[in-house]
């Protein structure tokens, strides 16, 4: 499996095809899940993240497999970007031992370090300070690793956000603080909880570089993740991007977002991340007009395989609820 | 009397307030436009508009310490914490803060604020949105601490919560908000803290729930063959209702405490060391507690069963201690009980 | 008891030569306090607040009874400058029945709702959200009464600070959010613990009014805080006020500064807020010099005599321990 | 074996783990220049260096967050919560993440840190900086907790906890900082985890205390006529060696609990449970509980000293359970107690 993931990881990182590759992945799969909960297959919620795929996938483009990734709960895209396989992401939120951690948590939690993924977080800004703590042992061991902390635009209202990125700011630690602002914290709108337009100007109150990203833009989000993790790795402390980008679905499993004004979803879909990089791609001559279908169509076949083999896989069984209780 | 479901007898409940009194403010993460993550506010941002029902940024501490001072100053804030686990950010404004304040004040400043939470497991949501944690509270003198147990009184003990002068922390155990029941509603509807309700009486043993364990030893005396119990809901569960659970025991001559928190740390072992100091005479079989284990709620359906006391395993602990004599073995402590 | 609080909260507002004289008493009731402690006479610690009286009383004076004040553990001179006695102050640092909470809470636990003044905090950052509290009562019913919190310099740093501004910022709660930068947190000096010059600077994360202000010159801070209130008052929201100012004690009855710089404490001891006050109101011809001594000799005197009543009081018996547990 | 304060046995035991394993690091408010509040660090910051002792801002939130990182990615964090109550703004990253990090990732992620605080009564620092709030860790699972009594569990155990590869909170009484004692340094004053001590043995009645109560346990033994007792400190509450303690009570059929903590929801209160649970059958008395009672911690000297409980009163407890086979009433239930 390790292997298998790695090789997954350095695909994105290395190759801009795989990189499409892995967006229409992500978007396969959360469509899928979200079909599966409908269908009553799973119990629990789930929190997919369609329409942020550029965010996952250039965000994990642009980091090592030894660097540290603190994410959220709305995680299944970072964690197959970062190189998780289908089968590991959809058979844990489907609860069988064939999932990332067994089939014990479930959607929100998923982790491999193999591959830089420490445990999600269902505690909105708990992982942003532990970021920091990642960030502190590449300083104190003398590695030129970094820790990314992964984040809503809703958690850079609750304090783990400012006291996490002050304490790297202060210590100048090898961090990066990647807001997602999908403009809305569960079903509230940002204008209504946040009083300013960009969370990136909240860098201004650390001392440390701010910067608003395209983050429907894959190719953009890596240019800025590359150049924070090369200040990072250089020993010139954190940064703070935004990365604006859209929520297609509601918030978890039962929201419909009723909530969002009329024609804006069809205002971001218009820029919908995969079919501008997949245009991009095809301009560029990288991809032919006809792989665009093929990949789709592959794709799709391999993540209706991974959610079949999940179906087939066991749960766990009554004595995995006493294991991993203490070290 | 009405019929509806726990989520909508809150929402009643917390509306009855507000129509009496202006003061009482409701605010929380998406309860007013969305009306609730669980529906608990259902209406009331229509009712009551935009200043008295607001939602706030995702900031617990914040909107925590905003009731301390709202409430401080002459309103009745009414918050909710989504997920009790969420309290883990905002402890302590309830406890050393709000519970402090009247001490703190030579007794001139009141915090009448409610801090609603829902809690429990048997819904998926994984080991970080599935506790009870009443245990961060318990011990908190000045506190008082509510765990609702159906329609019923969700409806009553919240009202009473809202007028009391004290900070009160109303537990909801979430799977529960879509079950129907009777309520009273009115002024009669109240109930006031710090009694226990006694659903059904029996004569060998004392069953004393709360939340949503009210409910799982009610199945298990109701099915109960051999034996009849008192079921006691104790409703507060701070200050709890001692008279109540000692006069039981004092008659039945035994205590089985069912919990849905793990057995360390869990409240029931608050009831049985009063009892025992209590009425250590009056025993004739060992108090027992039946608990979920000292683990992480785990996701998996099955497993999330297994790991809460439900009424089979609640009849079978309460025989054994009958038959016996002896606190029976936990379930997992049992032989193959793993495999 | 509460007349005479009332009219020493009326005097500091309408008179300046009356801040001047209520600045001498902080000061010689704090220099006594350290005294007691250093004599044994007390158990516990204190945190006084020498060299930081003109925020205090400029605070104190552009504010009204009615307004709310969340005030911290280094709360004396605060509480004296809305009006509370030394008698009260000392009296409850002491332990003793004529304290402002009848001496079951010490030096950090002072209250007096008749002057606004809710228990003060021992719990750093925990009274900013608690203000904005305050204000949303005030806004709620529509008067227009403002609350302020005081805090430190390293109060600016806890996750209750981002939270408590950022709601009041987005609900526009007439609050004011003033940080008395003292240059210290404890023994740390503030470069070492926070990435920016200004704190003042945070408000741009709130999209609220944030200024520096000479917290040495009494009436500077009662300008800035009366511009504040005014426009909270008005309905425009927040501010934040930072306060320049210097601690010229320790953090605590134990702490003799030993980690100051060599020359720090005299170069802020040549623009001591008294002296300096002093010396502009006997250039306005608003005092006389010989006021100068004058004052400073009655006061002290009446401080020495409010000691003494304190020391001839009773302790809290038994009982008060449980008393006002619950409402 | 070495002669010191308890604070300086605390700092010894983090140096020398910090001279054996160079993933060992420190950090807390002023615990790097200051050598800490408590002088619990002395030395550490000149012999290890700035990039291995920190200051920390005030944000317990923050260094907390940044101590479950830093473990989870290989470092051995020890961190310092200056006075418990203050992990009241961060007990989501100690109890939620830290504790749980085993769990949600398979068994993978160690997260080998340890978080000291300083707890208790005593000094006269009044309500919000004087209690123990072991309450609300017991009852997490994947959490060890510590409890010192005195210098040498101090090192002991604080070595044992950095040691572990598993989130450890040790509780340090702040009125214990300054007492002297013989200390065994080196490899073999490290004392296990969940191992109780037993100072002192005896026959009549086993005392059961934990940081700062087993010094009134151990006086009201000592100046015991009439009775002998086994006191067993039990060193680590969670989990805590119940072997220990149901070995004792079995033999000598007698149990009290000395607690420096509120009556309700006190650490105790599990201990009593879960004695009468096992091992009902040997009890000749009521297992009891001797506690503070259900107050905030008051500041004046005279009134705290009474909240605490004392070898007097221990002894006097102690002694009326013996004569009468009865639970005494806890003193502020007795006529006349509170005038
Ligand atoms: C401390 C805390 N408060 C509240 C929640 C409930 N909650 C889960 S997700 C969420 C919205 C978060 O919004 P944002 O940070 O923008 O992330 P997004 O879900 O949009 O990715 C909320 C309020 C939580 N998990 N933790
Ligand atoms: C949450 C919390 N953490 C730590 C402390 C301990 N403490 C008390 S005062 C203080 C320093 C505060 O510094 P600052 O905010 O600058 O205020 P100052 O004392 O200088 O007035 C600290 C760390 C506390 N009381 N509360
Ligand atoms: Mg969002
Ligand atoms: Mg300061």
């Amino acid at each position: 499996m390790s292997s298998d993931v790695l090789a997954r990881r350095e695909a994105v990182r290395s190759d801009r095809t795989a990189r499409y590759e892995r967006m229409v992945e992500i978007r396969t799969l959360e469509d899928a899940v979200r079909g599966l909960f409908a269908e009553g297959l799973v119990h629990g919620t789930t929190h997919t993240c369609q329409g942020q795929e550029a965010v996952a996938v250039g965000v994990a483009s642009a980091l090592r497999p030894t660097d540290t990734v603190c994410c959220t709960y709305r995680g299944h895209g970072h964690a197959m970007a970062l190189g998780m396989t289908p089968l590991q992401v959809c058979g844990e939120i489907m609860g069988r031992v064939v999932g990332s951690i067994g089939g014990v948590g479930g959607s929100m939690h998923l982790c491999d370090t193999s591959i830089g993924l420490l445990p999600t977080f269902a505690i909105v800004g708990a992982g942003v300070p532990v970021a920091a703590g990642a960030a502190l042992t590449a300083q104190v061991r003398g590695t030129d690793d970094v820790a990314v902390s992964l984040f809503g635009d809703g958690a850079a209202n609750i304090g783990a956000f400012h006291e996490g990125i002050n304490l790297a700011a202060i210590w100048k630690l090898p961090a990066i603080f990647i807001c997602e602002n999908n403009q809305y914290g569960e079903y509230s709108p940002i204008a209504t909880t946040t009083p300013i337009a960009n969370i990136a100007d909240r860098a201004g109150s650390y001392g440390i570089p701010g910067e608003v990203v395209d983050g429907q833009d894959v190719d953009a989000v890596n240019a800025a993740v590359e150049a924070a993790a090369a200040r990072a790795r250089a020993g010139d402390g954190p940064s703070l991007l935004e990365m604006k980008t859209y929520r297609y679905a509601g918030h978890s499993r039962s929201d419909t977002a009723p909530y969002r004004p009329e024609g804006e979803f069809d205002e971001w879909y218009e820029r919908d991340p995969i079919a501008t990089f997949g245009a991009r791609l095809v301009a560029e001559g990288l991809l032919a007009e006809s792989d665009v279908d093929a990949i789709a169509a592959r794709i799709s076949g391999e993540v209706d395989a991974a959610i079949d083999e999940v179906k087939a896989a066991a749960s766990p069984g009554v004595a995995s609820m006493f294991e991993n209780i203490l070290a | 009397m009405a019929r509806m479901r726990m989520n909508q007898a809150i929402a009643a409940a917390i509306a009855d307030e507000m129509r009496e009194n202006p003061d009482v403010v409701v605010f929380g993460e998406d309860v007013a436009v969305a009306e609730g993550p669980f529906k608990t506010s259902d209406g009331l941002l229509a009712e009551f508009g935009p200043l008295r029902v607001r939602d706030t940024p995702i900031a617990e501490m914040g909107f925590m310490g905003a009731a301390v001072g709202a409430a401080a100053t002459g309103l009745r804030p009414v918050t909710e914490i989504m997920f009790v686990e969420f309290l883990g950010v905002a402890l302590d404004q309830l406890v050393t803060e709000a519970a402090k304040f009247s001490y703190l004040s030579g007794g001139v400043v009141k915090v009448p604020m409610v801090m609603r939470a829902s809690v429990g497991a048997g819904l998926g949501f994984g080991c970080q949105h599935s506790q009870v944690m009443e245990s961060w509270m318990v011990g908190a003198p000045g506190l008082k601490i509510v765990m609702i147990s159906g329609p019923h009184n969700a409806y009553g003990l919240t009202r009473a919560a809202i007028r009391d002068d004290n900070p009160v922390a109303v537990l909801e155990p979430r799977i529960l908000y879509a079950v129907r029941g009777d309520v009273t509603t009115g002024p009669e509807g109240i109930i006031p803290l710090g009694q226990a309700a006694t659903p059904v009486s029996g004569d060998d043993i004392t069953l004393v729930g709360c939340g949503s364990t009210v409910r799982t030893a009610l199945g298990a005396a109701g099915d109960a063959e051999g034996w009849t119990a008192d079921v006691i809901d104790l409703q507060t569960l701070q200050p709890w209702d001692t008279e109540a659970v000692l006069d039981s025991v004092r008659r039945t001559g035994r205590l089985a405490v069912v919990e849905e928190c793990p057995y360390s740390g869990g409240w029931g072992a608050d009831i049985v060391s009063t009892v025992v100091a209590e009425a250590f005479g009056d025993l004739s079989a060992p108090p027992i507690r039946i608990t979920a284990p000292d683990v992480h709620v785990p996701f998996g359906k099955e497993l999330e069963q297994r790991y809460l006391p439900n009424p089979e395993y609640v009849a079978g602990q309460v025989g054994e201690l009958l038959a016996t004599g002896e606190s029976p073995p936990h379930w997992w402590e049992r032989d193959g009980a793993l495999v």
